[in-house]
């Protein structure tokens, strides 16, 4: 069991390792001539205007915010589903209405116009 | 225990002989073990993206009646190799006002996040990194952290277009992880478990027989979470110039361009072993090499159906790509689940065979697949709209005189 | 000093530099990306006690859902709050002092009480984190059938709750 | 290996973090943030001492395995809603700061 997340861990690190000495190879090999004109933020030949603040829209949040509620049904469907062969029809019905609360979480989102993208 | 029979416990158990014949203690050997095959793992899956990219320059050249790559090499095999030399030497340059730990950070970050997918899908019979007890989840969860390296991209290249490219990036993620996840449940109920092993050592009927919506359903997210066409709409040129990875030059780009094919065959290949019986075939308990095969053919089918499939269609405005997930995958992948569980359970407790069992589920598969689709339309078609075609402009009128009326050019 | 023990330390000094680094960076954006890591660090913590379904599950909903969201409203609110200024409150020094009076305490308490003492062994796979056995008892009437619904229903609650405060955004903005 | 007081006094001190976290910031989402360090350090303790009874009784215990996915579940709710309120309070007043949200009082 412990081994296992050691190897995971193990992997982690070294998935991290090989991207990194490969960057890290490839800024040796490359030149290094900075100036001022090529540093600057890219903006279609134009002259960068006020910092990178942008009218952040209020879609993008909720979206993320629809998202969560969804999220968080795995913690409970996925051990329901591991379960599922074990199971009586009633722990079926039981999470068929979990199921169907979140359905109706959907609708409501959808009905309100939160997931219309304007 | 022979090489045929059990190739990755063999060179395992040579290994730590090899290292106990020079005195290093057994946990250290194994720990050494692990960091070597880590390390070919991922080394080898980081190379394979050469040979990837070439093969999809080339059939995206076939599909659109060019030759693609033809100059280095037999069939211009070399050309990655050498594109990857090149892109070795360029120079990084990072925007002034740029936050340099996160910068830095998000192009190793989301190479990671592809590669560590890799640890925990068996790739034969005894070849797998490790047979975790929540490898479906983990598999989710590290998707989960390449999000996080677009987000830290776009915030530290100081960049108005980066910004925005890596929340319309999330956004998109973070949508279609819903029904992704949600058709992973399905193989998950009739498996019993999270591992990837039981998963494949249980599919004596592919689950893409099963649940052919639910494996579509996965196909579909899997390539938006990828980001590829017709969900490119993160590397949106005309809108967006580049996305997320505007500011980055070098390797530093490369990375991004390596997750990006990495991922892409990455998903074929989870495809292949969620749905496709992973390493399942004639001869392959005895033969792992020969399961092997089995699982690179099914992957290199699934991957080029993604390629045709890029080379194909249009890219998708942000809000129908929206309205996709949120109005029709997940509503259908959700009665899927529903329906699945009730009509099994039921099935079961009738005892019915699994075959009979898998060609009802595959008929209720594709009916719902039939009436989600009839809705749809019918929707689609009572929507009125709208008009976008604006003043007429005083260019490229047809009778211009390089365009004949009938040739089409 | 075990190898797990290295690592445990390992771990847990990182997680608990990141987390203070949350509490005290001046720039919240900074703020949000400790707590990313901090997050991580707990995760693995899960890891070294075998809990590996709750490891992944903290990966998928803190980092991958409830970060996103913290750094969106980050980003939403951003241009009121500079990063330059004071970040934290007048109180901050007699907050600071009864937190370690209070973290003084715990550890007196932890480090003489001799029933914590005892070390965590490897569980066997048939006791330990059984994740089938979770799954029966979350729909088993005599379990935690009450709290799998409920749990569902505050989901629906909270979605309600969210999305009828930012629609009202939407209101008054247009 | 690890024995059950470091565990323990791991998650004191992340709590604590938490709590000068919520105690001291200003800023409304930081203030957030300090809370999910909070909650963090209570399922570490409910999963640590899970680990503890398992070992000590042998035997199955489902009660702190379903009570950490409560704290997932609330932790996520408090998020979602805290959030709103903030991003609503923002748009209405200007100001996330804490100190100036300050409608209800008498």
């Amino acid at each position: 069991m412990l081994s296992n997340w050691l190897y995971i861990g193990i992997f982690m690190v070294v998935s991290l390792f090989l991207p990194a000495a490969a960057i890290f190879i490839a800024g040796l090999l490359a030149p290094k001539k900075p100036n001022a004109i090529k540093n600057a933020t890219y903006e279609c030949g134009m002259e960068t205007v006020g910092e990178s603040w942008i009218q952040f829209k209020a879609q993008y949040y909720v979206f993320a915010l629809v998202f969560l509620v969804f999220d968080i049904e795995t913690v409970f469907l996925f051990p329901w589903a591991v379960a599922y062969n074990q199971m009586t029809l009633f722990g079926v019905l039981e999470a068929i209405i979990f199921i169907l609360i979140l359905l109706g979480a959907l609708i409501y989102a959808w009905r309100k116009g939160a997931l219309e993208w304007h | 225990m022979t090489f045929w029979s059990d190739p990755d416990g063999f060179l395992g158990n040579w290994l730590i002989h090899l290292l106990a014949g020079i005195g290093i203690p057994a946990g250290v050997a194994q720990a050494i073990g692990y960091a070597l095959g880590a390390a070919i793992l991922a080394t080898g899956a980081l190379l394979f993206v050469l040979f990837l990219i070439w093969l999809e320059r080339k059939m995206i050249g076939r599909v659109q009646d060019r030759l693609g790559p033809n100059r280095l090499g037999p069939w211009g095999i070399f050309q990655s190799v050498a594109d990857m030399l090149k892109i070795f030497t360029k120079e990084y340059i990072t925007p002034t006002g740029a936050d340099k730990v996160p910068y830095n950070l998000a192009p190793i970050l989301t190479v990671a996040a592809v590669l560590m997918v890799w640890a925990v899908v068996p790739l034969a019979v005894t070849v797998y990194g490790v047979d975790l007890n929540v490898g479906l989840l983990f598999i989710i969860a590290v998707g989960s952290l390449g999000e996080m390296g677009i987000l830290m991209a776009g915030w530290g290249s100081n960049n108005k277009y980066a910004l925005l490219g890596a929340f319309r990036a999330a956004a998109q993620l973070l949508s279609y992880e819903v029904p992704m996840v949600l058709s992973l449940l399905i193989p998950v109920m009739l498996t019993g478990s999270l591992s990837m092993n039981k998963i494949v050592m249980q599919q004596d009927i592919w689950y893409v027989l099963y649940a052919p919506l639910a494996a579509f359903i996965f196909l579909i997210t899997s390539i938006a979470e990828v980001g590829r066409a017709p969900f490119d709409l993160t590397e949106a040129e005309s809108e967006l110039v580049a996305g997320f990875n505007i500011e980055y030059s070098g390797l530093k780009f490369g990375m991004f361009f390596v997750a990006d094919f990495l991922h892409s065959f990455t998903i074929s290949l989870l495809v292949a072993v969620i749905f496709l019986g992973g390493w399942r075939g004639p001869g392959a308990e005895t033969y792992p090499l020969l399961g092997f095969v089995y699982l690179v053919i099914k992957t290199s089918l699934v991957n080029s159906l993604i390629i045709i499939e890029r080379a194909s269609l249009p890219r998708f405005r942000i809000d129908q790509m929206m309205d996709f997930t949120w109005k029709v995958l997940t509503p259908v992948i959700l009665i899927l689940v529903a329906l699945t569980a009730l009509l099994e359970k039921t099935m079961v407790m009738v005892g019915l065979g699994a075959w009979l069992r898998t060609g009802i589920m595959f008929i209720v598969n594709i009916a719902l697949l039939f009436i989600a689709d009839t809705v749809v339309r019918g929707h689609l078609a009572r929507r009125p709209r709208p008009d976008v075609r604006g003043k007429e402009r005083p260019v490229a009128r047809p009778e211009n005189f390089f365009s004949q009326p009938g040739s089409g050019a | 000093m075990t190898t797990l023990q290295i690592i445990f330390l390992i771990i847990a000094a990182i997680t608990l530099v990141s987390a203070c680094l949350v509490v005290m960076t001046r720039k919240i954006m900074h703020a949000a990306l400790w707590l990313v890591l901090s997050l991580m660090g707990v995760a693995m913590v899960y890891a070294t006690l075998q809990s590996g379904f709750y490891a992944v599950v903290q990966i998928l909903v803190y980092i991958g859902a409830i970060s996103t969201l913290i750094i969106f409203a980050v980003m939403m609110t951003r241009n009121v709050m500079e990063d330059v200024g004071p970040q934290s409150n007048r109180g901050w020094g007699l907050a600071m002092v009864g937190s370690l009076i209070l973290f003084a305490g715990f550890s007196t308490v932890l480090l003489t009480w001799d029933k914590v003492q005892t070390n965590l062994l490897e569980i066997p796979a048939i006791n330990g984190e059984n994740i089938q056995m979770l799954g029966l008892a979350l729909v088993d009437p005599m379990g935690f059938l009450i709290p799998f619904e409920v749990a569902s229903v505050l989901l629906l609650a909270a979605l309600v709750a969210a999305i009828f405060l930012t629609s009202d955004i939407k209101r008054s903005r247009s | 290996m690890i024995p059950l007081s470091w565990y323990l006094i791991f998650s004191a001190a992340l709590f604590c973090i938490g709590l000068y976290g919520v105690l001291s910031r200003k800023n409304s989402v930081a203030i957030l943030m300090g809370v999910e360090l909070m909650l963090n350090s209570c399922t570490i303790n409910l999963l640590a001492f899970w680990h503890y009874y398992v070992q000590v009784r042998q035997a199955l215990q489902m009660s702190p395995l379903v009570f950490a996915a409560i704290i997932f579940t609330v932790a996520a709710a408090e998020t979602a809603v805290g959030l709103a309120l903030i991003i609503s309070a923002y748009r209405k007043r200007q100001s996330i700061v804490a100190g100036d949200l300050d409608e209800l009082k008498g």
